[in-house]
């Protein structure tokens, strides 16, 4: 019982957390939205016993990326974060439409079963268990990852960088 | 609670961020929009590694990781961009950036 | 090589030494604890402060001999205007530097504590919003007639009149005088002993003079010489 | 939901809402008292309750001042600036204090009366429980840079600024210092880690413990913006920062925030490197433990309390420089040097040991004192001489100088 | 989007692809936390450093010179107290020489001598409370200035058990001094000036190596050597600068030639916020080697001469200076034969200091601003006059 109170809370505030984080006109608002979007999965994902996932999700989404879309709001726009030109693209309406085809065409396959049997086997939370897998199997996966956030670490920052011209020898700070 | 309650959220979120995609101009809220359907799909995961067969194996857990840590390096990337896109254009518009478009 | 972070440790042993130090040594306190005291018990004059159990003897905030706020005008008697210094030459209010004194004088004479006629001011008006304590007043004065209070406790809600200090407010006894700045005051009636036997020995020599040419007018010189202040002489 | 479920979360958080932010308005005081008595000053020692009219008060030196103090911070007026982001300057206060609040639930403080509610409301006893810490931790990010947006102000801007670069630096070697502890334990579970130092056998009686703790603490510092480290609110550069147009109760809040997260932060390295709640006569009295953990967790705080009596503080660059060049290698040096250390030592007994025990203690079990006065020095010695040369390196160029008299 | 232009040498802002990053304009002052009284710097900031700069005084703009034009020659002292508040007794006695030389005042000799105890003691409460503010600014929450303000307060307390008051001492007069210390004082001072080395001791131990405080201030807010003499900085900031010019030595005014002391003063390789700084503190102590001297060769004697109160000096010009804490304090005065001087212009060093506020503080981050301009030293009061 308490689990669905759990679950439609969450939901609710997850699909208005995205709604304002992709409608609001002013980009700061629109970040926190999103991030209050994230909080909300991440208590979906405890729910749904991954404990370890809910905390990285806040770690990294949260933490990083939410951070990094702040940073990079007040890079770009002005400090008040309000972008006060027309908001929407030319083709908006044809985008609304394919979205909402598209979630007609992913409702359909979730209907045609409706009525599912509740799940009787939970599964066993523990990290420990997670981390022995990432060791075992799937440890060349980790470090491709790891090999791919430090690219990702080099293209960001030369890609950003090149406001300045590299120091010269000795010049004071 | 079953997988279904779990995959419609995820396909409603998922078309929210589709719509964002879509219908705004602004970069940063386009890459707004990406993380959300990437957050819908990794909700799927998790929610079938939930109800599925065999939870023991992780794999949900372990495939979830992974798309957060490939988002995490997505986002850092597509930020760049959208910075040096700014510096060029002065805009983060995407009409903008009509560049390489034909007349 | 100094030790690493060996700078801070130092410090933090210097601030150690003081918090200990604190509870132990009273001299390293800077401020007193009168916390105890029920808020009628408040000093009035800068010489009320400390020296009871529990409050730092060597607090040197007490009354000095030099110790000045706003001045105050003296009386050498029990009634204050039969006796009063001043007699309204104005020089102070010419000389005070942000100009707050306010004088008129009195259009016909009286008799001072010396039983002479003299003049004596009919308004004597310190604005002590505007004094600066600067003692100048008191300084170019010829007759020691103005000197500084110590009372600090002046704070009224009234704003202009409060702090208008009329010629009544400003009388003091030469008693209470010695009250507060007692070797300041020894030594001003000192002089004023000595000045005086000095003007009489020299007046006794004048006339004495004055006598082999002209008797009458040689007291008319005396009495002039009297009446006119020595800082016009200097001024000249 | 059941009347029984409801009692039970009660009793697990209302005791929590409760002590620490009683344990808050003890540490003002006894911050105010400290600091005062470092400068040689004796600090409120007025407020209390009179007695008659004319003197004699039970002030017990003061400790009425922090309820005066928020008698006085919820009567004052609440400013928000003109053009402030008026939702988000009221939620920036209550952001910052919602994570504090919350991480005090990953603490293992074995409060006597949640030993007999049901498992389900101790889920807070996560088992990736220090993993979470950090995680919501890093909320507190949020909630500066929201305060410093939304005042629309030049210095609270700087200082939300400064505040994000900070705290997502000093994230990284708070973190790395805290994996020394996961491998040793081989668990993120909090109560586990805790357990696994009963006795004497903390964290911080190993070298690379001792290490990781120092680097630990100075990371906490940058974390809760504790002098050094106190660049978002300094007040002599950007008048205070973040909360410059914060004004009563919401004030107070963030003030409040910053102390629970004080607590929190000292919390986890009690747990982590301080034995958790271990101390003489726990086997005795369980409930003791609690006494131990507040007990450090002041230690703690107390240390916080002298480094801001004593030192001022760094330049921002030094500041981002000090995380990335000093204590970041340090604590990945660290972290080899523990692990190697554990290789060495165990040679071919990794294989045989019990996945269930902390890994270092059964290899440390029995080994000759020799080897282990050897692993000391040998582990502090590289750590000092890496620790100087990251100094050597970073310090800024400065020439010689030499003062000279002129008769 | 406002662009930078005028930056300084050493900090260069390429500009690439069109790009310049916005500017913060941020107005520190005129009520701000760390800057020293009523005083304004107009900051340009890129991120956190500072690409100009541009001080705005005048807050506190009093007449000083005007209103000493239509007073008599007197009624100014106690005006002085007002210039730099911390320091009335050497602006007393800058203006009393100033005075003296116009209209030729001889000094008692244990006026002297009380006059240079008392101008000493004001060297050390300024500089003990510099050092405590400028501790306070690089963001130490009080506890050096505390300290700082214990000893100021030994001292203040003979200020004021000698002259009635603790700041605006308004203790000097054309001749000599308003009245003599009273009894026992001497002893007193003796005992201040005893325990301060003591103090000294510990502050130094405190601070000055102390690794924060180093890497604040080395090497932050270069003055050069040319720049100092080019742009007149005078006082421990230019002897910080390499020069070594201390205007107790080059005039020798009143009894300064009696006593043994030497001027600390650096090579001049850097001339940072940490050399202004440890130049004050080695000046305390020649402070005490002199303070020494002077209180054990004071004589008796009166304090005052046979000056007149109220004078009209021949028409004359005269420039009076003495070496202020905070350097060369000068009065210059032109007589008409009037009670009242013609011409009364004050040549205050915070001011003339404070003219390379900018050149110092460009290329640097904001918090180094602040430091710089607390070991510039000024004071609002002698500043706007």
């Amino acid at each position: 019982m308490s689990e669905q109170i759990a679950f439609w809370i969450l939901s609710a505030i997850a699909v208005l957390g995205a709604l304002v984080a992709v409608r609001k006109r002013n980009l700061i608002h629109g970040v926190f939205a999103l991030m209050i979007f994230f909080a909300a999965l991440s208590g979906l994902f405890l729910l749904l016993l991954a404990e370890f996932i809910a905390a990285v999700q806040i770690l990294v989404y949260i933490g990083a990326v939410g951070i990094l879309l702040l940073f990079a709001i007040m890079l770009t726009e002005r400090v008040a974060g309000d972008d006060g030109r027309r908001m929407t693209s030319r083709g908006w309406f044809w985008g609304l439409v394919v979205a909402a085809a598209v979630f007609v065409v992913l409702l359909l396959p979730a209907i045609q079963q409706w009525p599912t049997p509740e799940v009787t086997q939970a599964p066993d939370p523990s990290v420990e268990e997670l981390g022995h897998k990432l060791m075992n199997p799937y440890v060349m996966t980790l470090e491709v990852l790891a090999l791919l956030l430090t690219a990702a670490l080099i293209g960001a920052v030369t890609a950003a960088q090149g406001m300045r011209k590299p120091k010269e020898e000795g010049s004071p700070e | 609670m079953t997988l279904h309650h779990y995959l419609i959220l995820a396909a409603l979120l998922f078309c929210i961020g589709l719509m964002g995609a879509f219908t705004r101009r602004n970069a940063i809220v386009v890459l707004f929009s990406v993380e959300i359907m990437l957050n819908a799909a990794n909700l799927n995961l998790i929610a079938f590694w939930r109800y599925g067969d065999n939870p023991a194996l992780q794999h949900g857990p372990l495939f979830t990781l992974f798309a957060i840590a490939v988002a995490a390096a997505e986002v850092a990337v597509g930020l760049a961009l959208v910075i040096a896109v700014y510096r060029h254009f002065r805009s983060v518009d995407l009409e903008v950036m009509d560049t390489l478009k034909e007349e | 090589m100094s030790l690493l972070g060996g700078g801070i440790f130092k410090g933090m042993a210097v601030t150690l030494r003081n918090f200990v130090g604190s509870y132990f040594y009273k001299d390293r306190l800077t401020t007193n604890d009168y916390s105890w005291r029920p808020s009628d018990k408040l000093p009035q004059h800068a010489g009320e402060y400390p020296k009871e159990e529990g409050e730092q003897l060597r607090d040197t905030t007490t009354v000095t001999n030099y110790s000045r706020n706003f001045p105050m005008l003296l009386h050498d008697g029990s009634e204050p205007m039969d006796t009063i210094r001043c007699v309204a030459c104005q020089i102070c209010e010419r000389e005070c530097p942000p100009q707050c004194i306010y004088i008129e004088k009195s259009t016909e004479k009286k008799e001072n504590a010396g039983g002479k006629p003299q003049f004596y001011p009919a308004k004597f008006d310190i604005d002590v919003s505007v004094c600066m304590s600067c003692q100048i007043c008191v300084e170019v004065c010829p007759f020691d007639a103005i000197v500084m209070n110590s009372q600090f406790e002046l704070s009224t809600p009234d704003r202009f009149g409060g702090l208008l200090l009329r010629r009544d407010d400003l009388l003091k006894s030469n008693d209470y005088y010695h009250n507060i700045h007692p070797e300041e005051a020894a030594a001003r009636d000192k002089r004023i002993a000595e000045e005086k036997a000095a003007k009489e020995a020299k007046k006794k020599a004048a006339a004495e003079a004055a006598r082999k040419k002209a008797e009458e007018k040689a007291k008319a010189d005396a009495e002039a010489s009297e009446g006119t202040p020595d800082i016009q002489e200097d001024a000249e | 939901m059941s009347l029984e479920l409801i009692r039970d979360i009660l009793v697990a958080t209302v005791p929590l809402l409760l002590i620490f932010p009683t344990l808050f308005a003890f540490t003002t005081w006894l911050e105010r008292k400290a600091l005062a008595r470092i400068q040689n000053r004796i600090g409120p020692n007025k407020v209390g309750v009179p007695l008659t009219r004319y003197g004699g008060r039970f002030s017990l030196f003061g400790l009425g001042q922090p309820m005066a103090d928020g008698i006085k911070m919820l009567f004052k007026e609440n400013i928000v600036p003109r053009d402030a982001d008026r939702l988000f300057h009221l939620l920036a206060p209550i952001l910052a204090l919602i994570p504090a609040m919350l991480v005090l639930c990953f603490l293992p403080i074995d409060f006597p009366w949640i030993n007999n509610i049901q498992d389900s409301v101790k889920a807070f006893m996560l088992d990736g429980a220090v993993i979470f810490f950090f995680a919501i931790t890093g909320l507190n990010t949020l909630a500066v840079f929201m305060a410093g947006w939304a005042s629309r102000n030049k210095y609270s801007l700087l200082g939300g600024m400064r505040a994000i670069a900070q705290m997502v630096s000093y994230e990284i070697p708070l973190v790395l210092s805290a994996v020394i502890v996961v491998m040793m334990v081989g668990s993120l579970n909090a109560a586990e880690i805790a357990n696994a130092q009963a006795g004497w056998n903390w964290f911080i009686f190993t070298p690379w413990g001792l290490a990781a703790f120092i680097i630990f603490f100075i990371a906490a510092l940058a974390e809760t913006n504790r002098s050094p480290f106190d660049l978002p609110e300094a007040e002599s550069e950007i008048i205070a920062g973040y909360f410059t147009e914060y004004s009563g109760f919401k004030f107070a809040l963030f003030f409040l925030g910053e102390y629970i997260a004080m607590f929190a932060i000292s919390g986890l390295a009690v747990t982590l490197f301080l034995g958790g709640g271990a101390g003489p006569g726990v086997a005795a009295l369980p409930w003791l433990s609690v006494i131990w953990f507040l007990v450090k967790i002041f230690a703690l705080i107390a240390v916080m309390i002298w480094l801001r009596g004593t030192l001022p503080r760094l330049r921002v660059d030094q500041l981002m420089g000090f995380a990335w060049k000093f204590l970041l290698p340090l604590s990945i040096l660290n972290i080899f040097i523990a692990g190697s250390a554990l290789h060495l030592l165990a040679g071919g007994r990794l294989a045989g040991l019990d996945e269930k025990q902390p890994i270092l203690r059964q290899l440390m079990e029995g080994a000759n004192p020799l080897v282990v006065a050897g692993l000391w020095i040998g582990a502090l010695l590289i750590l000092y001489v890496a620790a100087n040369g990251l100094n050597q390196l970073s310090r800024a160029k400065v020439r010689p100088r030499e003062y000279k008299y002129a008769e | 989007m406002s662009s930078a232009t005028a930056i300084a040498p050493n900090y260069e802002l390429i500009q690439q692809d069109g790009l310049e990053t916005s500017l913060l304009e941020v107005s520190m002052g005129p009520h701000h936390p760390s800057t020293h009284g009523v005083f304004r710097m107009d900051v340009k900031l890129d991120g956190e450093t500072v690409v100009d700069l541009q001080p705005v005084f005048g807050y506190l703009h009093r007449n000083h010179e005007k209103l000493a034009e239509n007073m008599s020659y007197l009624g100014s002292m106690p005006f002085t107290d007002r210039l730099d508040y911390f320091n009335s007794m050497t602006n007393n006695w800058a203006y009393a020489l100033a005075a003296e030389k116009l209209v030729e005042i001889e000094v008692p000799e244990r006026a002297d001598y009380l006059r240079v105890i008392m101008a000493e003691l004001t060297r050390l409460v300024n500089h003990v409370s510099l050092v405590g503010f400028f501790i306070n600014d690089l963001g130490a929450l009080g506890t050096p200035l505390l300290y700082a303000f214990r000893e100021r307060e030994k001292i203040l307390d003979l200020f004021e058990q000698a002259s009635g008051a603790r700041m605006m001492c308004n203790y000097f007069r054309f001749g000599g001094l308003r009245n003599d210390v009273p009894e026992g004082w001497l002893d007193r001072a003796r005992d201040v000036v005893d325990h301060f080395p003591v103090f000294l001791d510990e502050y130094e131990q405190l601070l000055c190596e102390n690794e924060i405080i180093l890497s604040r201030t080395q090497g932050v807010g270069c003055l050069s050597r040319d720049l100092a003499i080019s742009a007149g900085i005078t006082g421990p900031m230019l002897r910080a600068s390499g020069v070594n010019y201390d205007i107790r030595k080059v005039d020798k005014y009143s009894i300064y030639d009696r006593f043994q002391f030497r001027v600390p003063y650096t090579d001049g390789n850097v001339g940072d916020c940490y050399d202004r700084f440890m130049v004050r503190m080695l000046e305390m102590r020649e402070s005490i080697r002199i303070l020494k001297q002077a209180l054990d060769g004071i004589g008796d004697g009166p304090v005052l001469g046979n000056a007149p109160k109220v004078f009209k000096p021949k028409p004359a010009e005269v420039y009076g200076r003495v070496e202020a804490p905070k350097g060369e304090l000068g009065f210059y005065l032109i007589a008409d034969g009037t009670p009242k001087p013609y011409r009364y212009r004050v040549r205050p060093p915070s001011l003339i200091n404070l003219t390379v506020l900018r050149d110092m503080c460009l290329g640097q981050k904001v918090a180094d601003a602040v430091i710089i301009l607390g070991s510039i030293d000024i004071v609002l009061g002698e500043v706007d006059r």
